[in-house]
């Protein structure tokens, strides 16, 4: 016998889980706790700018003037919210309607090699969608309107940027959809367009709810691009022309530069961000958690 | 398993041995206005040429950083392109070179001439086309600083404006971020170090500087202490200066990197004696 | 009723065919046992004694707490969040309902095959020695003597002998299932639960299956959860047939096979073995 | 709308993305081809950047994420394994990990860096460093990486671990030759989603790993990333252009080998754990 059978099952405690259960809880446990690092720090870090009601500057101040000491963050955040919309407005319809080209038009020789070109593009990084568009669009904008740096052209840009990643999670919710569903469509006589618009896509609306929430909380998070094409004047847009500076753009031009109050009004806005995120991300769990169970 | 323990122990030995190299050399941190910093690499590198095991790192963050970081000393040294200010003499600066901020246009901007009014009137966006001060029938695109440079304070000092009173179409921070935004802009006006734009102009670079108030801006003028919008450049220390830092100030202000100074355009300490 | 380290019931090697000993002592005693999920009380006080060397077929209609049962005699049930189990279950002196004991060695020695063939995601020779090395065994020729012995146990070694190093998967549902066999008597278990062992498999393999817990009788307790009627009357010695009442399913009748198939005492078994309910 | 509109509008949407992509893409490969040379490649910056070429950054930009992944990686697996094979269904703890998880990957990079240069560079005073920017990374690409290994494992047939656990190994063996094999190709989506973030990364860096292009002697100096270098060059550096765009050619193959190498290396693993005896 290799192993004398055991006498007796009383528990020895040679279960090697007893070693690895704590300490992976305890890995599991130190990542989240980022999270609370990450919001500790940053309120440290605001907090010269937040005492004394000094927070009520970042929404009554008319603008973001740190040297005469006022920090109105609302032009940024106005200029944040219209580039992302924007950007959002051109990406989803587009977005939507490649993850269609690919699943129901497409030639079967493109589909490999055009799905390869998205998940390519998804992975470029922003600064060279910010380069390409600091040399390329702006120049053509700037032929119609100065500066060319504007709300217009940091929109383009994004949503180029942003389109590669939705039209590959509309791609995933619309392979989703049951091919049963499909046939029962086809069984009844609907025609394709009938089909897709009134069967399929209705079909994967959550998973092409909760990819949109993604791309803006991705599009409102990104800063490279804004900072190089959106032309970082703080006001608030009034036509698409406007050169404006998005809040994450705003902290990544003057933070190297900030002191005192300075610095903590950006991190103000860095908490301002992450707040807004945390909308979106409870606002995706949502969406998801309805697709679960309808 | 035997190869991925292999990996392990080279990447911890490698760990060690650099950690070993790092304490066994002295380093220079350098921090500050980013007129001065370039300047200050190249000194540096001289510097790390004569001095075996030393290195000098240069990060630039803007005059006021400079200042707080030599305060704080996560900075052996601060630079800044202005004088220290009523509230920061408990620091010591040590002057190594002279600088202006010219006016800068596109090469192609036929406009020769602005008065400090007319320049003020573009700043402030009561001027809008080219043409209202004899150029082409365009409009002006007016690019300035962001916060917390120096350049953007001395300026608006200069023509005693608030920062809130310019309407800029386009915001930049670095001097070269500027000078890259008005050379490809025909229609930009901007403002900068004449150091750095004078260094643009010899590499070809497709900007011209303006004269302002009748004095050209160049480094003989900004020397001669005529130029009326000029700083000074300034190396930061708190108290007494290490060795180290005492011997790169001393090396900074030695005529023996003169030639560096009015390669990047300044106006050396040395030739003012 | 200890288990006897020198008898030879224990040792590997080529299985007979037809009836070995099977006698009537009981090798696991269940006392008064229920299971709930979440509150709701799913099998309701069941007694029952499980003799050594036999085959114990379960029986009734689905959803009666069968395999919640069966689960429940290697602690497996223990890992469904919210299940609580009450009752004793006897092992070798311990209760292994409130007695601590090391589950691992537990489920060393009370083996289990799925409804569905599980074999791991590795090669054949690996699925057999990774449990094999998980409970000490480290000798190379031990291991390959052991592999070989148990796929020759359950009638494989002719067929993969020549791809042991191919990957598990790659085998038929009924090799699949008998490769999860071997991998469940390599380790010379005492006890086999089978939860539908042919249930997912074709006519064919599920013949195969069959004949060889046929031939595991005497060798080793086994208790099956079957809804093949005829199949459970070709293999069991024992026969214990489960119903629901009210929602909670219960043991209603347990015997020897032919006395639950022939000579039902309770009308329910009648029926249900008749084919008029359930 | 007529069936042939729709059609048409479909391809039209496909060929109008298509095309700006590519342009991006055209534009991208052919500028930067036209820059790019093996002394590039080696060669120090000279002129901020004009000249001469990206071999320090490049060194930098690699020990960056060298730290990264060195410090993610592990704590991301484990944490992975603990959500996905020891947590309580439904348990408390669980849920509150998760949750802050989700938040952490939607949190904007620039707020990491905010964090990093917060945390690392001052507090734990490692000033802007290698060490600081990778550590800052690291946090930034576990929240994606943990998701995406937790999915994968969840993902598994339950057969398997149950049919590990009846034969009675541990849950640990079943996670180390069992599971995690089964669950590669999602830790691999997950790592490269990691390493695609990190290499990519710009924002949390400026103010963590620094600008200094120079070739790093340790992990505590500061090391420019390439792709910080592309943000400098486009910026800051008049007649950047060209070499701004060679670097970019260059980071994007990077990224796109990395993560060839990131699956070929994986591939072997799962084929070791396969037929090791």
């Amino acid at each position: 016998m290799i192993w004398s059978k055991p006498s007796s099952l009383l528990l020895l405690p040679r279960n090697i889980d007893r070693l690895w259960q704590p300490l992976l809880a305890g890995m599991a446990v130190l990542c989240a706790v980022l999270l609370l690092l990450i919001v500790a720090f940053l309120l440290k870090e605001a907090i010269p700018a937040l005492h004394d009601g000094g927070w009520r500057s970042f929404f009554n101040d008319q603008s973001w003037y740190p040297l005469e000491n006022m920090f109105g963050l609302l032009p940024m955040l106005w200029a944040s919210l219209a580039i992302v919309s924007l950007a959002l407005l051109l990406a989803a319809p587009l977005g939507l309607a490649n993850a269609l080209f690919v699943r129901f038009y497409a030639p079967s020789f493109l589909v490999t090699p055009y799905r390869l070109m998205l998940a390519l593009l998804a992975g470029m990084p922003s600064v060279v969608y910010g380069l390409w568009g600091l040399t390329v669009i702006v120049p053509i904008i700037a032929a119609y309107h100065q500066p060319g740096t504007s709300v217009l052209a940091a929109s383009l840009v994004l949503a180029l940027m942003i389109l590669p990643t939705v039209a590959l999670t509309c791609l995933a919710a619309l392979e989703a959809v049951p091919s049963s569903l499909h046939a029962g469509a086809a069984a009844l006589g609907m025609s394709k367009q009938g089909l897709l618009l009134g069967v399929i896509v209705p079909a994967a609306r959550y998973g092409i709810g909760a990819g949109m929430v993604l791309a803006t909380a991705r599009a409102l998070g990104e800063t490279m691009v804004v900072l190089m094409v959106a032309g970082n004047v703080v006001q608030t847009p009034h036509s698409i022309f406007d050169p404006v500076r998005a809040l994450t753009a705003n902290i990544a031009l003057e933070m190297g530069y900030a002191t005192d109050l300075h610095r903590a009004g950006l991190f103000t806005s860095g908490l301002i961000l992450t707040l807004l995120v945390l909308v979106l991300a409870w606002f995706a769990a949502r969406t998801m958690h309805k697709y679960q169970y309808a | 398993m035997k190869k991925f323990k292999i990996l392990l122990t080279t990447l911890i030995c490698m760990m060690l041995f650099s950690q070993s190299s790092y304490a066994g050399s002295e380093r220079l941190i350098l921090t500050g206005s980013s007129t001065v910093a370039p300047l200050a690499l190249e000194i540096g590198k001289r510097f790390e040429q004569l001095h075996a095991g030393v290195r000098v790192d240069v990060q630039t963050g803007g005059s006021t950083r400079g200042v707080l970081d030599a305060r704080s000393g996560t900075a052996d040294i601060g630079m800044a392109s202005r004088a220290l200010k009523g509230t920061e003499q408990d620091l010591t600066s040590h002057l190594i070179g002279m600088d202006g901020i010219s006016i800068i246009l596109h090469r192609n901007n036929p406009v020769k001439m602005l008065s400090n009014a007319q320049i003020i009137a573009i700043f402030t966006g009561k001027i809008r086309n080219w043409q209202q001060v004899g150029g082409e029938n365009r409009s002006i695109t007016v690019v300035n600083k962001a916060e917390g440079h120096s350049t953007l304070e001395l300026f608006l000092h200069h023509f005693s404006l608030k920062n809130s009173q310019i309407k800029a179409d386009v915001i930049i921070g670095d001097n070269q971020q500027g000078i890259k935004t008005v050379a490809g802009n025909p229609n930009a006006i901007g403002y900068v170090s004449i150091g750095t734009a004078e260094y643009e102009e010899a590499q070809g670079t497709a900007i011209k500087r303006l004269p302002m108030a009748g004095i050209a801006p160049t480094t003989e003028q900004v020397r001669l202490g005529k130029f009326p919008l000029s700083r000074p450049l300034n190396l930061i220390t708190k108290g007494k200066p290490s060795s180290l830092a005492q011997s790169f100030i001393d090396f900074a202000r030695s005529p023996a990197v003169r030639d560096l100074v009015e390669a990047q355009f300044f106006v050396a300490v040395a030739s003012q004696h | 009723m200890t288990i006897n380290n020198s008898t030879t019931a224990y040792t590997l090697g080529n299985m007979t065919l037809g009836q070995a000993c099977c006698t009537p002592v009981p090798h696991l005693q269940i006392k008064k046992l229920s299971i709930a999920y979440a509150g709701n009380t799913v099998l309701d006080d069941v007694s029952l004694d499980i003799y050594k060397g036999c085959i114990t077929a379960l029986i009734g209609p689905s959803g009666c707490g069968k395999t919640s049962f069966l689960s429940s005699l290697n602690c497996l049930l223990a890992l469904i969040p919210q299940a609580s189990v009450t009752g004793h279950i006897y092992f070798d002196r311990d209760d292994i309902i409130h007695d601590a004991i090391d589950t691992m060695r537990l489920r060393r020695r009370i083996g289990m095959i799925f409804q569905k063939p599980n074999p791991f995601p590795l090669s054949i020779r690996r699925n057999l020695t990774l449990p094999l090395r998980e409970h000490g065994v480290r000798n190379r020729y031990l291991l390959a003597e052991k592999v070989e012995q148990a796929l020759k146990d359950v009638g494989l070694w002719d067929e993969v002998k020549d791809r042991l190093d191919g990957s598990a998967l790659a085998l038929s549902g009924g090799q699949q299932q008998r490769l999860c066999i071997a991998r469940a008597l390599v380790l010379e278990p005492e006890i086999l639960l089978m939860d539908e062992p042919c249930s997912a498999l074709d006519p064919i393999a599920s013949g195969v299956v069959e004949s060889l817990i046929k031939r595991l009788q005497g060798r080793y307790t086994v208790v099956i959860v079957t809804h093949n009627l005829a199949q459970a009357r070709r293999v069991a010695n024992y026969a214990a047939f489960f119903w629901m009442k009210e929602r909670v399913g219960t043991l209603i009748e347990f015997g020897r096979c032919v006395n639950v198939f022939e000579h039902p005492r309770n009308p329910l078994t009648l029926a249900y073995v008749r084919g008029q309910a359930g | 709308m007529p069936e042939r509109m729709f059609t048409l509008l479909i391809w039209g949407a496909a060929l109008l993305v298509t095309g700006a992509l590519l342009w991006l893409l055209a534009d991208t490969v052919l500028q930067g081809v036209a820059h790019l040379s093996w002394a590039f490649i080696v060669d120090a910056p000279e002129h901020a950047g004009r000249d001469g070429g990206i071999g320090p950054i490049l060194v930098s930009t690699l020990c960056i994420l060298g730290v990264a992944l060195l410090v993610s990686l592990p704590l991301g697996l484990g944490a992975a394994i603990w959500l996905a094979e020891f947590s309580r269904q439904g348990g408390f703890l669980g849920q509150i990990i998760r949750l802050s998880l989700d938040v952490l990957a939607g949190v904007p990079s620039i707020v990491y860096g905010l964090f990093g240069n917060a945390f690392f560079s001052l507090f734990l005073g490692f000033g802007f460093s290698i060490l600081s920017g990778g550590l800052t990374l690291a946090c930034m690409i576990i929240p994606v990486f943990i998701r995406s290994c937790e999915a994968g494992l969840s993902a598994i047939d339950h057969g398997w671990r149950h049919g590990a656990l009846a034969l009675g190994m541990s849950r640990s063996t079943a996670v180390w030759y069992i599971l995690l094999p089964a669950a590669a190709p999602a830790i691999i989506a997950g790592l490269m989603l990691g390493i695609g973030r990190a290499t990519a990364e710009t924002a949390a860096l400026i103010f963590t790993s620094g600008y200094v292009d120079r070739m790093p002697e340790s992990w505590m100096d500061s090391g420019r990333a390439l792709a910080v270098h592309i943000y400098d060059l486009s910026m800051n550096v008049t007649g950047g252009n060209a070499a701004a765009y060679a670097s970019a050619l260059v980071l994007v193959t990077l990224i796109v080998l990395l993560n060839v190498l990131a699956q070929a290396m994986t591939d072997r693993w799962v084929k070791r754990r396969i037929f090791s005896a």
